[in-house]
């Protein structure tokens, strides 16, 4: 029984990072249609500015969150203003060109930085493990967790409550109106790409402490996170976070079952399916125009 | 027509021609040369393919690299197989490391070699049969095909990563004997065996245009702008897709299987989302639009990659990732798309030029003759 | 206040609009006229810059609005109701409302209460989801919305459109109100010959992208609406 | 036996019933014009015979046959061919290979393989004569005015032979020459194809048609011959609206 | 239709004309070595997946090079570096070993990290009968004639290792790796040697390669309850495992992590807090106390910064091109071929970091085994040396089967 539980935790820990990752990913989908190949290279950015914060100014992760946020949305409103935004009405060719991007700043930082892998340190104030029983929660993992979640929380309170939040969902659904009713929808497309990937830069360095900081670390996030929007449907936050959910679950328990690998392969199948069967997303949103 | 089937022929001839002659010349007839310019024209082949879905029909897929590794692996199969034959039971090496007792079942098809060439063309085929009859009967189009076509993508390589015991694992099939070919062995150095990859590719080319040019190829073109509209005309649109699908999927594997004889090994790499995406990218710098142009893309990029390494070990891919972002930015059609609007722009000047000199001819005839022919055309 | 001459306007390399001229009156009614796909649509999106590209001269209030982007239009005070109404499906009423006042240019953010006195119904529904209400209401709303911009002037696109005939004739009601009470300027695309003539200070009848007839609303004779309005 | 027979066919969006209960019927080679204001149902009446939209309710019957869950390739192989409001030619392809598109009697895969060029002669050309656009049989139909692509997919629906064709608004953005020749095609058409046309332009309706049919709010409102119809007060009320005085 | 496919003809005619004749002005044929120059290639990914440590090997080897180079070079003759970047790809392996056998002409090949690039190189260099420079521990199994193996193999780590666990911490192994051939190898030979001393493997896991979240590998672990966590993950999912397993709160005097692949690179990006406490085993360390390994160390920190790392992998890369320079200097230059740079080097012996190091006749290298216990400071502390050095034994695990100068014998 304790299996099951800390399998069910480690499914919650994966869905969490996925969850972050995938935000960003859902934003930039949702409200553009970019299909961002250079996502995984902002959480990569995120990560290396983490270290570089930590290592010339001695900032700590948790503190260094704001200001990664800012460094790596910006490198992502500079994205936007110099490539993505020629590509709004070529939805398959943004595949190509952040492809391209992706490379670019991977060979930046492995020129800037050097390709070896770096080192973070884990916010001390974070060590150490809950235990209920035979269930053993790292608190870090405990933390990804409900940060996540706040994450989710706060890009739910921005997209719902504030002007810039009215403004992006009325310039998602219909941009042409929303032009003739002021609304500047070139800013607001760079400001969602900047908060994206700004997003994934947060994403980035908060999974320092569990994996290696490499150039090429974002690669293998960003399938994933893909597969996660896709399934969650198209501008559905709560889609994305149920998908995560899904998806870091299933992929606890098939590994349980199976193997990492094979755990793997199954949950893409089951991804193949649900896309196949479903391709509106989870919650499909039945309005009539 | 006629003119347009004589303009066709001029355009493959000319392809034809810088294959057989002008490229092997070139290279001065050096094995290395024409060894490593077999490996592009076989990458081209597999653009060319991508094109047949891509660009036909409107088809992007992203795991085109699942059904290019596949007829890889089947002629590795084979090759391994051959290498194996002093071997105890004939079982490849790292099957006995991997403590599988015998040869399993579904090697046995390949020690022969008709059987190999048939699999490698058609067991490609029909997983994209398979896939393509789950995907197009569901309508599923654009962004969705990409997505299930790159999640295939992963969860192939995957299997052929986890089932070492069978595949060879990470490390692919290696150790492998030449080709033997009626009586031909081929040595990937030579010139003959340039001239076997570049008539692959020409003929593969030729039955890829036969398909396009036939009506199938209008019904997709036509599917590409609008599927529904071709539906009010009876035509079953998941066929057409399936088909363009297939035939894609067939010359990958079969682009796979001359990749395995050029570069002598097969690697779960193939199967890549790496490589897979840089077979895209391929077919958009040289121009989904056209086969030959892809296939010159995947060429082309290739032989720049090459050049570039040399030069800028360092940085070279910083280079080509901003090629590829330039390529998008600027030319969205591609290095065909640039041609073709430069010669369409040419023509269109020199027909202007002459209706001008037409019109004035007509009018001093009118003049002279002294009739004003108002709506004279 | 809003002057076009010789104007075209294209949607790529084709004009749907050929040679245009008119002159909008401040706080006069303007109707356009005219059949199906002579231009009326495009005359009104071309005002807004929806178009691929213009030739000729268009200013509103004296500034040029050839090269200007259309949210700046619509910060100028020009208030569109397109065809189809175009209100935002998954947004509420209230959000659809605030939404106009994006394009207010002095940052208030508040939704005028005379709109609801205008439309009382869309008080009651305020909480709906733009999407769920009916035909009629969208069309309340999409004036609604415009109207919480504070507009100088208001493009109308066939406002009465697949609507029930009670519901046209209260719409119709609050055009001309918000002409005579508030003062706004109005160009009103119409298939409707009565209510045209009844509202308008000035017709325009467009046929295949260029002005057949212009004048006074009286000027709207039955031969005029015989020739270019019938089929 | 009526060739197309609809039954109570009914289909709702959202909480709207956009055809409710329609009953209608024709017989071979009848031409029906299809009236009724703005979301009386007209267009979605034409989907649900070619099965763009699925009906929730009710049967569609052609030659007898029950068609109602039959998927659009099929129902086009049986014979029903739709024209749209907005001319929906393939813009990129030529007008000859719009043409052999619509050439589908055999739109199998395989028996594509087998075909390499259009043939000009017999039906095309004729076709092409019909519709004048025999000097821009290389042109791409993106390319051919307005006009042209209405004309052009009224080409493509006699190319493909249809034995029931459906017409939305043919006439949208013809001038009145063009008009006038449209009819006389479909005047031409009686009696070998049958065809329901959706129309707004009373002189048109009045050159081509013998029975109309009125819809109003996804019903059945009145139907017989013209005169009988514009004489209907129910119909003045619904469709010529505002007291009647207009000009519709 | 139209004029298109003309087109294509002159697109292809131009995109020729652009980029086909890289070949007219390649020169070729002559000596091998020649112009007071000896071409040696040298390909370690620099970009992609492995370029983590593939660039740590091309620094210690463009090292090594420099460094002969400026005394002087070998018989006069100074060593030309033909660098190459195979972007961590195999099929790139393949393209750039061709290019730097067939067209550069090099005498030799230093080069490659993991078992599927050597792969790749493999029938490239047999077909040439060049030679190429492996400096890393691999899975054994193998008997080339081209390839000069510069790293242990199984017996050379597990020999003693595996024994010493048991006794010190029990015989239940967990086994896990990355999915491919060199853990799998490993632990057949770790189960061989187990069953030997009574141990047992508890649990044998593979995860892809660069897997990053070890979190139902952990509650397996935790389920299984083992003694030791016999670990054969590489780079990325090496460096995750670790610090989550640290995140899980083990302890390693309970549990140790013993790892076969882990060097200093991966214990910088690890942390050594995280790290400490657990176990490797490899011929090098950075911390060996020798003359040569503290010239080595200092000159390497100098020349590439004084956060960079040496590791039993980079020391290999750097003494196979000292072994290189012995074997040539035994030969005649005008004599300078693969082959019989390969003859000469049979039998050598040379001073490296990790101490003599002898080439046998099967082309791999005796070496020094050393068991060490990570420390909080990155640094590893030797806990167990080997009392000689250990010979290679590529196929110690197949009875029957071994690798001798005049390649594989079964017996």
């Amino acid at each position: 029984m304790d299996v099951f539980f800390n399998q069910a935790f480690a499914g919650l820990s994966m869905a969490s990072i996925l969850l972050m990752v995938a935000l960003g990913l859902a934003i930039i989908y949702g409200a553009m249609g970019v299909i961002n190949l250079a996502h995984g290279e902002f959480v990569m950015l995120g990560a290396y500015s983490a270290w570089l914060l930590q290592s010339y100014l001695g900032l700590g992760i948790l503190a260094s969150l704001p200001l990664i946020f800012l460094m790596v949305g910006l490198i992502g409103l500079a994205v936007e203003r110099g490539v993505v935004r020629w590509l709004y009405h070529r939805p398959l060719d943004t595949i190509l060109a952040t492809w391209g991007i992706g490379i670019v700043l991977q060979q930046l930082v492995r020129m800037g930085v050097g390709s070896d892998s770096r080192y973070v340190a884990r916010p001390t104030i974070l060590d150490g493990n809950v235990a209920i029983g035979g269930v053993v929660m790292s608190n870090y993992r405990i933390f990804l967790v409900f940060f996540s979640l706040s994450v989710l929380a706060a890009t739910w309170y921005l997209l719902t409550r504030t002007e810039f939040g009215t403004k992006l969902r009325a310039v998602i659904q219909n941009k042409e109106i929303s032009e003739c009713y002021g609304i500047r929808t070139d800013r607001i497309y760079a400001l969602a790409f900047a908060y994206g990937a700004g997003l994934a830069g947060i994403a980035g360095a908060l999974v320092t402490p569990l994996v290696s900081v490499t150039p090429g670390m974002g690669t293998y996030l960003v399938v994933d996170a893909f597969l996660v929007v896709i399934v969650g449907g198209v501008g559905s936050l709560l889609g994305t976070a149920v998908a995560s959910g899904l998806v870091g679950e299933a992929t606890a328990l098939f590994s349980f079952l199976m193997n990492d690998t094979l755990g793997r392969v199954a949950v893409l199948l089951a991804i193949i399916m649900l896309i196949r069967f479903k391709p509106q997303g989870l919650f499909p949103d039945k309005v009539r125009r | 027509m006629n003119r347009n089937f004589s303009f066709d022929c001029i355009g493959y001839a000319l392809f034809a021609l810088l294959l057989l002659v002008v490229v092997p010349w070139g290279l001065g007839f050096d094995g290395f040369e024409l060894n490593t310019f077999a490996r592009y024209l076989t990458l081209g082949m597999v653009a060319m393919a991508l094109a047949l879905s891509w660009g036909c029909a409107g088809i992007l897929n992203l795991g085109q690299a699942a059904t290019f590794g596949l007829g890889a692996y089947i002629m590795a199969m084979h090759l391994k197989l051959k290498a194996s034959v002093n071997m105890p039971d004939g079982m490849p090496d790292f099957m006995g490391w991997t403590n599988v007792e015998s040869l399993p079942w579904f090697w046995e098809p390949f020690h022969s070699l008709p059987v190999t060439i048939a699999a490698g063309l058609l067991v490609p085929a029909a997983v994209a049969a398979v896939m393509g009859i789950f995907m197009f009967r569901g309508r599923i189009t654009g962004v969705f095909v990409a997505i299930i076509t790159l999640a295939f993508l992963v969860a192939i390589q995957l299997v052929f990563v986890e089932e070492q015991r069978y595949t060879g694992g990470e490390n692919g099939l290696t150790g492998l004997a030449p080709l033997e070919l009626f009586g031909w062995t081929a040595d990937n150095y030579s010139l003959s065996f340039y001239y076997f990859v570049a008539g692959c590719l020409i003929c593969a080319l030729v039955l890829a245009l036969a398909l396009v040019r036939s009506k199938v190829g209008l019904v997709l073109r036509a599917i590409k702008e609008n599927p529904d509209r071709v539906r009010f005309f009876g035509y079953d649109v998941a066929r057409y897709e399936t088909l363009a699908f297939c035939a894609s999927a067939a010359i990958a594997g079969w682009a796979g299987m001359l990749y395995v004889l050029v570069l002598e090994f097969a690697s779960p790499t193939y199967m890549g989302v790496p490589f897979s995406l840089a077979i895209v990218i391929w077919c958009a710098v040289g121009g989904r639009d056209s086969l030959v142009a892809a296939a010159l893309g995947g060429i082309i990029v290739n032989m720049l990659e090459g050049r570039l390494s040399d030069l800028f070990v360092d940085g070279w891919t910083l280079f080509l990732g901003m090629l590829f972002i330039l390529v998008v930015l600027v030319m969205p059609r591609g290095l065909f798309g640039v041609f073709h609007g430069a010669l369409a722009r040419v023509i269109a000047f020199y027909r202007q030029a002459r209706l001008e000199r037409r019109e004035s001819l007509a009018i001093s005839r009118s003049v002279v003759s002294g009739t004003h022919d108002k709506g004279g055309r | 206040m809003l002057e076009a001459s010789a104007l075209f306007s294209y949607y790529g390399k084709s004009p749907i609009l050929q040679d245009v001229s008119f002159r909008v009156e401040q706080g006069s009614i303007v109707s356009i006229l005219g059949r199906n796909g002579v231009g009326k649509t495009t005359l009104l999106r071309t005002i807004m810059g929806l178009t691929d590209g213009i030739a000729g001269n268009l200013s509103f209030g004296g500034k040029d609005l050839g090269r200007m982007r259309t949210c700046d239009r619509g910060r100028l005070g020009i208030g569109y109701i397109p065809q189809g109404r175009e209100i935002i499906p998954r947004f509420t009423v209230r959000e659809n409302i605030l939404m106009g006042t994006y394009a207010r240019t002095d940052g208030k953010r508040t939704l005028p209460d005379y709109i609801f006195e205008l439309f009382p119904i869309l008080k009651e529904f305020i909480g709906r989801r733009g999407g769920d209400l009916s035909g009629g209401q969208q069309q309340q709303l999409a004036i609604a919305r415009a109207l919480a911009m504070d507009p100088k002037v208001l493009l109308l696109d066939e406002p009465t459109e697949g609507i029930q005939p009670n519901i046209v004739r209260q719409i119709e009601d609050v055009i001309l109100r918000l002409n005579r009470e508030m003062g706004i300027t109005i160009v009103l695309v119409e298939q409707n010959v009565p209510f045209a003539r009844r509202a308008s200070d000035q017709f325009i009848v467009l046929d295949k992208g260029r002005v057949a007839v212009a004048g006074t609303g009286e000027e709207l004779t039955d031969e005029i609406a015989d020739e270019f309005l019938t089929f | 036996m009526a060739q197309l027979e609809l039954q109570g066919l009914s289909v709702q969006f959202g909480g709207l019933r956009a055809v409710d209960g329609l009953d209608l019927s024709l017989e071979q080679g009848e031409l029906r014009c299809l009236l009724g204001p703005n979301g009386a149902g007209k267009s979605t009446t034409l989907d649900l015979i070619c099965g763009r939209t699925t009906p929730t309710g009710g049967a569609i019957l052609f030659d007898g046959r029950d068609m109602t869950r039959l998927p659009v390739f099929k129902r086009a192989r049986v014979g029903i061919g739709r024209k749209f409001q907005t001319p929906t030619v393939f813009r990129e392809l030529t007008v000859v290979e719009n043409l052999e598109i619509a050439r589908s009697a055999r739109p199998g895969v395989l028996s594509s393989l087998t075909v390499f060029r259009s043939r000009l002669q017999g039906r095309m050309r004729e076709v092409l004569d019909l519709v004048e656009l025999g000097d821009e049989l290389h042109t791409k139909a993106g390319n051919l005015s307005h006009g042209q692509m209405q004309w052009l997919e009224i080409a493509m629906l006699l190319m493909q032979d249809a034995r029931l064709i459906l017409m939305d608004e043919p006439t949208a953005g013809m001038t009145i020459q063009e008009t006038r020749k449209t009819g006389e095609i479909f005047n031409s058409l009686k009696g070998s194809h049958t065809m329901i046309v959706v129309e707004h332009d009373m002189s048109f309706v009045r050159q081509i048609a013998e029975t109309v049919t009125v819809m109003d709010q996804g019903g059945l409102l009145a139907q017989g011959s013209i005169e009988e119809v514009e004489n209907d007060p129910a119909v003045r009320e619904a469709y010529l609206g505002d007291g009647g005085n207009g000009h519709a | 239709m139209k004029r298109r496919d003309f087109l294509k003809g002159v697109t292809a005619t131009g995109a020729v004309g652009v980029a086909g004749f890289p070949g007219i002005w390649i020169k070729r044929q002559g000596a091998w070595a020649a112009n007071g120059e000896i071409p040696v290639g040298v390909l370690f990914s620099l970009t992609g997946a492995v370029a983590v440590v593939e660039s740590t090997l091309h620094d210690a080897c463009m090292m090594a090079i420099e460094e002969i180079n400026d005394n002087g070079g070998i018989h006069g003759m100074r060593l030309k570096p033909h660098v190459e970047d195979p972007a961590s790809d195999p099929a790139t392996f393949a393209d750039r070993a061709r290019r730097l056998v067939i067209r550069d002409r090099c005498v030799s090949v230093f080069g490659s990290y993991t078992s599927a690039s050597r792969q790749a190189v493999l029938p490239v260099v047999e077909g040439r009968n060049n030679l190429y420079w492996y400096p890393t521990l691999y899975e054994g199994r193998e008997c080339s004639r081209n390839v000069m193996y510069g790293g242990a193999v199984p017996n050379q780590q597990q020999q003693e290792f595996v024994p010493w666990l048991a006794e010190n911490f029990g015989g239940r192994f967990y086994l896990i790796g990355n999915n491919y051939v060199y853990p799998r190898e490993e632990n057949n030979v770790c189960k061989i040697i187990l069953d030997r001393i009574g141990g047992e493997p508890v649990h044998e896991e593979y995860v892809p390669m660069g897997h990053s979240d070890f979190s139902s590998v952990i509650n397996r672990i935790r389920r299984e309850q083992p003694d030791v966590i016999f670990c054969t993950l590489v780079g990325d999912s090496d460096v995750a495992f670790q610090r989550q397993f640290h995140a899980a709160g083990f302890d390693p005097d309970q549990l140790p992590v013993a790892s076969l692949t882990r060097s200093e690179v991966e214990v910088k990006a690890i942390g050594g807090e995280a790290a400490a406490g657990h176990f490797s085993s490899a011929p090098y360390f950075m911390g060996h106390q020798s003359g040569e390994n503290e010239r080595f160390v200092e000159a390497y920190l100098r020349k590439y910064g004084q956060d960079q790392v040496t590791h039993f992998v980079s020391e290999a890369a750097y003494f196979q091109v000292y072994q290189f320079k012995a074997a040539l200097e035994k030969l005649d230059p005008a004599d300078i071929t693969p082959e019989a740079i390969r003859d000469a080097s049979v039998g050598l012996s040379i001073t490296a970091p990790q101490g003599e190091v002898l080439i046998d006749e099967n082309l791999h290298t005796h070496l020094w085994p050393k068991v060490a216990q990570w420390q909080s400071n990155g640094q590893a502390e030797v806990v167990l040396q080997s009392e000689e050095r250990m010979a290679p034994e590529p196929y110690w695990a197949y009875e029957g089967q071994s690798c001798t100068g005049e390649g594989l014998v079964r017996g």
